[in-house]
């Protein structure tokens, strides 16, 4: 039941010959379905009980129609226990197939569906629509490109990952078929356990103004990416060195300006400005031995 | 990847300045308020009491230390600010000249006032 | 084929209404730094004047609009104490001393957290020390209000 | 088209081991995953990884454990090899940096878990899963093996022999999910599908979205049969509103289950006398869906598990994370009332058949992990021998595809001459594409033998036409329709209850779906991230999977593991010591048996009785 809102120009776009086929059928198509939905809405409005309003950004690239991005209204039925994602969910499914955005595990895991809930980053799995004040916007990630509706292009964030060098380096570790481990102290394990849940959803690089204005900035999931690797006890001393001169170049962590923002946002509460700040005061004392 | 990385430059020393900075500017700073308008008035103050101050090697040490301490803190303040909105590549190199210049006159000319005003130039 | 949209600059840097503490408090602290900076060189300026007054500089004023010397009428008053006399008898620079002190305090208290903040302390309860030190900083500048309108302007 | 000497489908937990293993013996290795290898479903593993770590322990022990948790359906060698490879797998993990739990002096922890006779379940936190995910990731962008993320493989590109043993795969075709490109990756020595379970058969699971069985679908429709795919196991405590799972972690510190009566049903009701909460999870979720069907369920829908009586402070301190989980995804405040469960789908036994090597009978097609039956799970999976599955067979698909000899399998795939033909299933409809137009699977044409290339290219086409045909077409059904009554069709009779009866029903069911998908349409008209699209394929690949899950259950008249059948609940060693295979056949599913291998490197398992 959505009352699409669409720009003015879509609704008169004439058959233009040059668009050949696609163009036409697709408009009937988006006129069917207002339609049909618009008598859908009536009906069910009449059957149902409480609805949830959610309004939900649209934007494709390919159709004329939402090439200007908008806003569309959906009236989501209402259950118990419901999530933001389960109401899009259900706008795809039941109203509009063409809704697009990224899911997978629903239950806070897989990273994929950080979405700008009222205006704050927030999983779309984890958050329940009883929480939220009505009528509910949901957009795509800020500071991100939009691909398309609530998809935005994860390449950057991506790049800023791997350009913390995330892996193990040591190479001389033992043998594992002697099954001899590198020993690893609760305590330490214990001190690197938050920054080890990161799910990769972005929702703190998005919420962080540096990364904002600054593209090159590590951002506050890399550098807690780099924290895990550079105060696991098992990695050697000289590989610590050489992490935390990635971390201090230019626009690594110094960059951080202790928003609180992205702290604030992470779903896996994970105190990424506190391992920041931690960061920065390693990368100092390691710069005083020299002087 | 690695790359990224080969135009290295540790921001560690200027952070650090910053902070140390800071801490000395609250001190002094605090001070500061307190004797030009609380202790001393703004409004009562003469060239001679000025003077008068300037002439205590104490304090015009602390007040030239002061000066530095606040110019190289605001002057990295605002080119941090800068670089945090993205500034880089010939802009920031540009930026970076004219914010020391300015740096540097503001405290040589406030260099040259204070030891006028101590009557020692 | 694959266009991507861009949201522009009003999205590049969030929507104030959405900011948070942290985003504010950091908003303010540049905000104030940059005064604070700008004043500097002001000041600096203003006091260059100091080496015009004592290489025996002076200028002629009426006594009677200056606070900071004895009224004696039409006189020669070094160009340093008349300067300064000069714009401390306007309201509007009072105003801004008042401004600037509220500037100040801010920037200081602020930088305090920050300081705090970096060495590791506090971090959980950042927005309440941000809250503090602008309830801190609002006290501050009233209660401050009067000794710097004394005098002004008769 | 791209081109790599192995190209890995599915960047799981084994997608990414084969990988890393392929990449090491020296081959051009390509990951190609619709969805980027973090967000795997891998990630959802909590418990963790069996392995004979200690002293005290042994790999023999963790076979024979195995073993019985399959109600001997596993295959021998299958389930030594993997006790015997899992410690070393699992420590090489520990060198790559795994945050494993420690113990004081520095070595990993290992926890006690249901049916192992030795406390050998190696655990991160209650996060297993996603450290194994990353970790191994993490060596994915070290050794900088290509990943081609977000592209959607549609079909694969294998040879059109008669006989599916003859076939060789080349290749598949893939498209770019986020610009519509469809493209041909050709693959020099082989393909490995690790495109995890199929969990999305059924409307309430604790599988992911993205669990639609693609890799079985694509390779049963290209001539490897599918294997033991009635073996579903059921979780008893999910959410009902998502399917997230509650773990048997609250049962186990005392949690109770209670019907809209308030009754404690596992002992009033006499399901389980003597360990009541505690019994088995079947035993548990039929107990459950009994109580729902004889009208006791809350909101005809679901049980309460109730921990409040536990305190506090006991809930907090060994159950936190369940509070998080209750209050985030179903709105509940577990110290407050109690939290509404319901059995979910959690694991598919069966899968893709293959050999120790991970090989199928199509020359250069594996499968791992998941989507692969090897079969070490057999009738049941025990909990914790997943992902040394993964990591133990991934690598060992990675290896063989690369090139390497690791020895003559002893498992046979395919439909060779040890194999018994079912003559006499009684099937209420046609099952397969019959009668239907055919869209995918083997095309023949004319036994045209192109070289590689040319079948890619074929392929390549092929998927360009059936999407252009998608796309232009305007009206018919939306996929979604299909899958949900797919879904319910699912739940409804091939669930933790089996009757003749309701199989039957579901295969109607599915065999309608199958006919309403002759007119099934793409609504969303652009190429840019069309998921309408996507999901239209994968609920293509459900139809095909759902529909041998519900042959295999409806032939296999006894109860093992976690089939049961309401007709004969006994377990039936005589008739029933053999896998249920199902092969594509050209659009007329064939459903045949091999008897499972019981004699190890040294000794023979002998069916027992399986009781804890
Ligand atoms: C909630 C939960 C808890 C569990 N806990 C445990 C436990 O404690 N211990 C244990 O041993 N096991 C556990 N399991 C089981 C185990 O986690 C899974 O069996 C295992 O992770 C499956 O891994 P996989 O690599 O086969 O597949 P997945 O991790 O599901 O990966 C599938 C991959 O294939 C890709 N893919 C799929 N289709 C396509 C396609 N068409 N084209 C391209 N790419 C495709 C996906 O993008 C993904 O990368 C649990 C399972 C669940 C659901
Ligand atoms: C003469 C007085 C001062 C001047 C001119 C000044 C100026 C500035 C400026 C311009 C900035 C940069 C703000 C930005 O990010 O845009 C700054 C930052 C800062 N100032 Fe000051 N300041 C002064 C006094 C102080 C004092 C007394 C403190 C006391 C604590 C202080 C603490 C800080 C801190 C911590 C920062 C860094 C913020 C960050 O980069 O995270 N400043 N200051
Ligand atoms: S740190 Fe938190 S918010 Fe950032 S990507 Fe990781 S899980 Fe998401
Ligand atoms: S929001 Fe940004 S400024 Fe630092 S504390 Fe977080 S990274
Ligand atoms: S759907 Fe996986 S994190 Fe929300």
């Amino acid at each position: 039941m959505s009352t699409q809102q669409q720009e003015p120009e879509s609704q008169e776009a004439p058959a233009d010959p040059e668009m050949k086929g696609t163009q036409s059928p697709q408009e009937r198509r988006l006129e069917e379905k207002e339609a049909g939905l618009d008598a859908q809405a009536e009906a069910d409005a009449e059957a149902e009980g409480e609805t949830v309003h959610i309004k939900v950004f649209r934007y494709d690239p390919e159709v004329e129609a939402k090439q200007e991005p908008r806003f569309d209204d959906f009236h989501v039925p209402f259950e118990k226990g419901m999530t933001v994602l389960d109401a899009v969910m259900y706008a795809r499914d039941e109203f509009d197939s063409s809704l697009t955005f990224r899911h997978s595990c629903r239950q806070a895991v897989c990273g994929s569906d950080a979405f700008f809930v009222n205006g704050r980053q927030k999983l779309g799995c984890k958050t329940q629509l009883a929480d939220l004040e009505q009528p509910i916007r949901i957009e795509p990630l800020p500071h991100q490109e939009v691909v398309k509706d609530l998809v935005v292009d994860m390449d950057h964030f991506y790049d800023q990952m791997h350009a913390v060098e995330p892996y193990f380096q040591d190479e001389d570790t033992p043998d594992p078929a002697d099954l001899e481990e590198q020993r690893q102290s609760p305590e330490n394990r214990e001190k690197i356990k938050m920054s080890s849940r990161c799910i990769w959803c972005g929702a703190c690089m998005s919420s962080c103004n540096i990364a904002a204005g600054d593209n090159e900035y590590l951002g506050p999931a890399a550098i807690n990416k780099a924290y895990k690797f550079a105060m696991d006890d098992r990695e050697s001393e000289e590989i610590k060195e050489h992490r935390l001169r990635i971390l201090e170049q230019e626009h690594g962590v110094w960059r951080c300006q202790t928003q609180f923002s992205c702290t604030e946002v992470c779903p896996k509460d994970i105190p990424l400005t506190e391992h920041i700040q931690e960061l920065k005061r390693e990368a100092v004392k390691k710069n005083l031995k020299f002087w | 990847m690695a790359e990224r990385h080969s135009s290295f430059v540790p921001g560690g020393t200027a952070w650090f300045l910053q902070r140390v900075t800071a801490a000395f500017l609250i001190v002094v700073l605090a001070m500061h308020f307190f004797l030009l308008h609380f202790v001393n008035h703004a409004y009562a103050v003469t060239l001679d009491d000025t003077v008068a101050r300037m002439e205590n090697v104490g304090y015009f040490l602390t007040m030239v230390l002061f000066l530095w301490a606040g110019a190289f803190h605001g002057i990295n303040g605002v080119y941090n600010a800068l670089v945090n909105q993205g500034l880089s590549g010939t802009p920031k190199k540009v930026v970076l000249a004219v914010l020391t210049l300015a740096g540097l006159a503001l405290v040589a000319q406030g260099t040259y006032v204070a030891l006028v005003m101590a009557g020692w130039m | 084929m694959s266009q991507s949209y861009n949201r522009g600059l009003v999205e590049d840097f969030g929507r104030w209404k959405e900011f948070s503490a942290g985003m504010w408090a950091w908003i303010f602290h540049k905000f104030t730094g940059w005064i604070l900076i700008g004043y500097l060189f002001t000041h600096i300026a203003v006091l260059s004047t100091a080496v015009g007054g004592v290489q025996g500089e002076t200028v002629e004023v009426d006594t009677a609009a200056l606070p900071n010397v004895e009224n004696i009428g039409v006189a020669d008053v070094d160009i340093y104490t008349a300067t300064l006399g000069g714009l401390e008898s306007l309201l509007i620079i009072r105003i801004l001393e008042v401004g600037l002190l509220a500037v100040a305090v801010f920037h200081i208290l602020n930088g305090l957290r920050l300081l705090l903040v970096d060495l590791g302390i506090g971090l959980d309860s950042q927005d309440k020390s941000f809250y503090a030190s602008l309830i801190l900083t609002g006290i501050i500048t009233v209660a401050s209000v009067p000794t710097f309108t004394t005098g002004v302007g008769f | 088209m791209y081109e790599h000497d192995v190209i890995v489908v599915g960047a799981g937990g084994a997608g990414l081991r084969a990988a890393i293993a392929a990449h090491e013996a020296g081959a051009d290795t390509a990951l190609v995953t619709k969805l980027h290898p973090v967000r795997s479903h891998t990630g959802a593993a909590e418990g963790g990884i069996n392995a004979a770590l200690q002293e005290g322990d042994d790999w023999e022990l963790h076979a024979y454990d195995t073993m019985k948790g399959s109600d001997y359906l596993g295959d021998a060698p299958a389930v030594e090899t993997l006790a015997q490879d899992s410690p070393e797998d699992t420590m090489r993990l520990e060198h790559w940096g795994m945050p494993f739990s420690r113990e004081e002096d520095g070595t990993v922890s290992q926890r006690p878990f249901g049916g192992l006779s030795y406390p050998r379940t190696t655990f991160a936190g209650a996060e297993t899963g996603h450290h194994l995910l990353h970790t191994m990731y993490e060596q994915v962008v070290k050794r900088g093996i290509q990943v081609y993320d977000e592209w959607y493989v549609m079909n694969l590109a294998v040879t059109d022999e008669d006989d599916p043993n003859d076939r060789t795969c080349h290749g598949v075709v893939a498209y770019d999910v986020q610009t519509g490109q469809i493209e041909g990756f050709k693959a020099n020595s082989g393909v490995i599908l690790a495109t995890g379970g199929p969990g999305q058969a059924f409307d309430h699971t604790t599988n992911a979205v993205s669990c639609t069985g693609d890799g079985h679908a694509i390779a049963y429709r290209a001539g490897a049969p599918l294997e033991d795919m009635e073996f579903i196991q059921f979780h008893p405590t999910s959410l009902p509103s998502t399917g997230v799972l509650i773990s048997e972690g609250v049962r186990g510190e005392g949690g109770i289950l209670y019907n809209n009566e308030g009754e404690r049903f596992m002992f009033e009701y006499g399901y389980a006398n003597n360990s009541g909460e505690l019994a088995s999870r079947d035993v548990v979720a039929r107990a459950e869906l009994t109580e729902v069907a004889e009208g006791r369920g809350v909101n005809d829908e679901y049980v309460h598990l109730d921990m409040r009586h536990l305190g506090e402070e006991r809930i907090l301190d060994r159950l936190e994370n369940i509070l998080h989980l209750a209050e985030d995804f179903e709105g509940v405040d577990g110290l407050v009332e109690p939290m509404p469960v319901k059995p979910g789908q959690h694991y598919a036994m069966g899968g893709i058949d293959v050999d120790e090597n991970g090989q199928t009978c199509i020359n250069g097609l594996y499968a791992a992990g998941e989507a692969a039956c090897v079969s070490v799970h057999g009738g049941n999976r025990l909990g914790g021998n997943a992902l040394p599955e993964l990591i133990v067979f991934g690598k060992r698909a990675g290896r063989h595809a690369a090139g390497e000899d690791l020895g003559e399998p002893q498992i046979q795939t395919g439909y060779g001459d040890d194999v018994e033909d079912e003559t006499d299933a009684d099937l209420p409809v046609q099952p397969g594409e019959a009668g239907l137009e055919t869209a995918g699977g083997v095309a023949a044409d004319g036994g045209v033998a192109a070289d590689a290339e040319g079948i890619l290219e074929r392929t390549v086409e092929r998927e360009r036409e059936r999407v252009d045909r998608l796309m232009d077409r305007n009206e018919g059904i939306q996929h979604a329709e299909i899958r949900q009554k797919l879904q319910k069709a699912m739940t409804d009779h091939v669930n933790v209850f089996r009757t003749e009866e309701g199989i039957k029903k579901a295969l109607r069911v599915i065999r309608e779906c199958r006919e309403q998908y002759q007119d099934v349409y793409v609504d969303d008209p652009s190429r840019t991230f069309n998921t309408d699209l996507q999901q239209t394929y994968e609920t293509r690949n459900l139809i095909d999977v759902a529909e041998t899950i519900a042959l295999g259950a409806l032939v296999r008249n006894e109860f093992r593991g976690a089939h049961w059948r309401q007709e004969n609940q006994e377990r039936d060693d005589e008739n029933w010591l053999k896998h249920t295979l199902i092969s594509w056949n050209g659009g007329e599913p064939r459903i045949f048996y091999r008897p499972v291998i019981l004699e190890g490197e040294e000794k023979t398992y002998e069916p027992k009785e399986r009781s804890y």
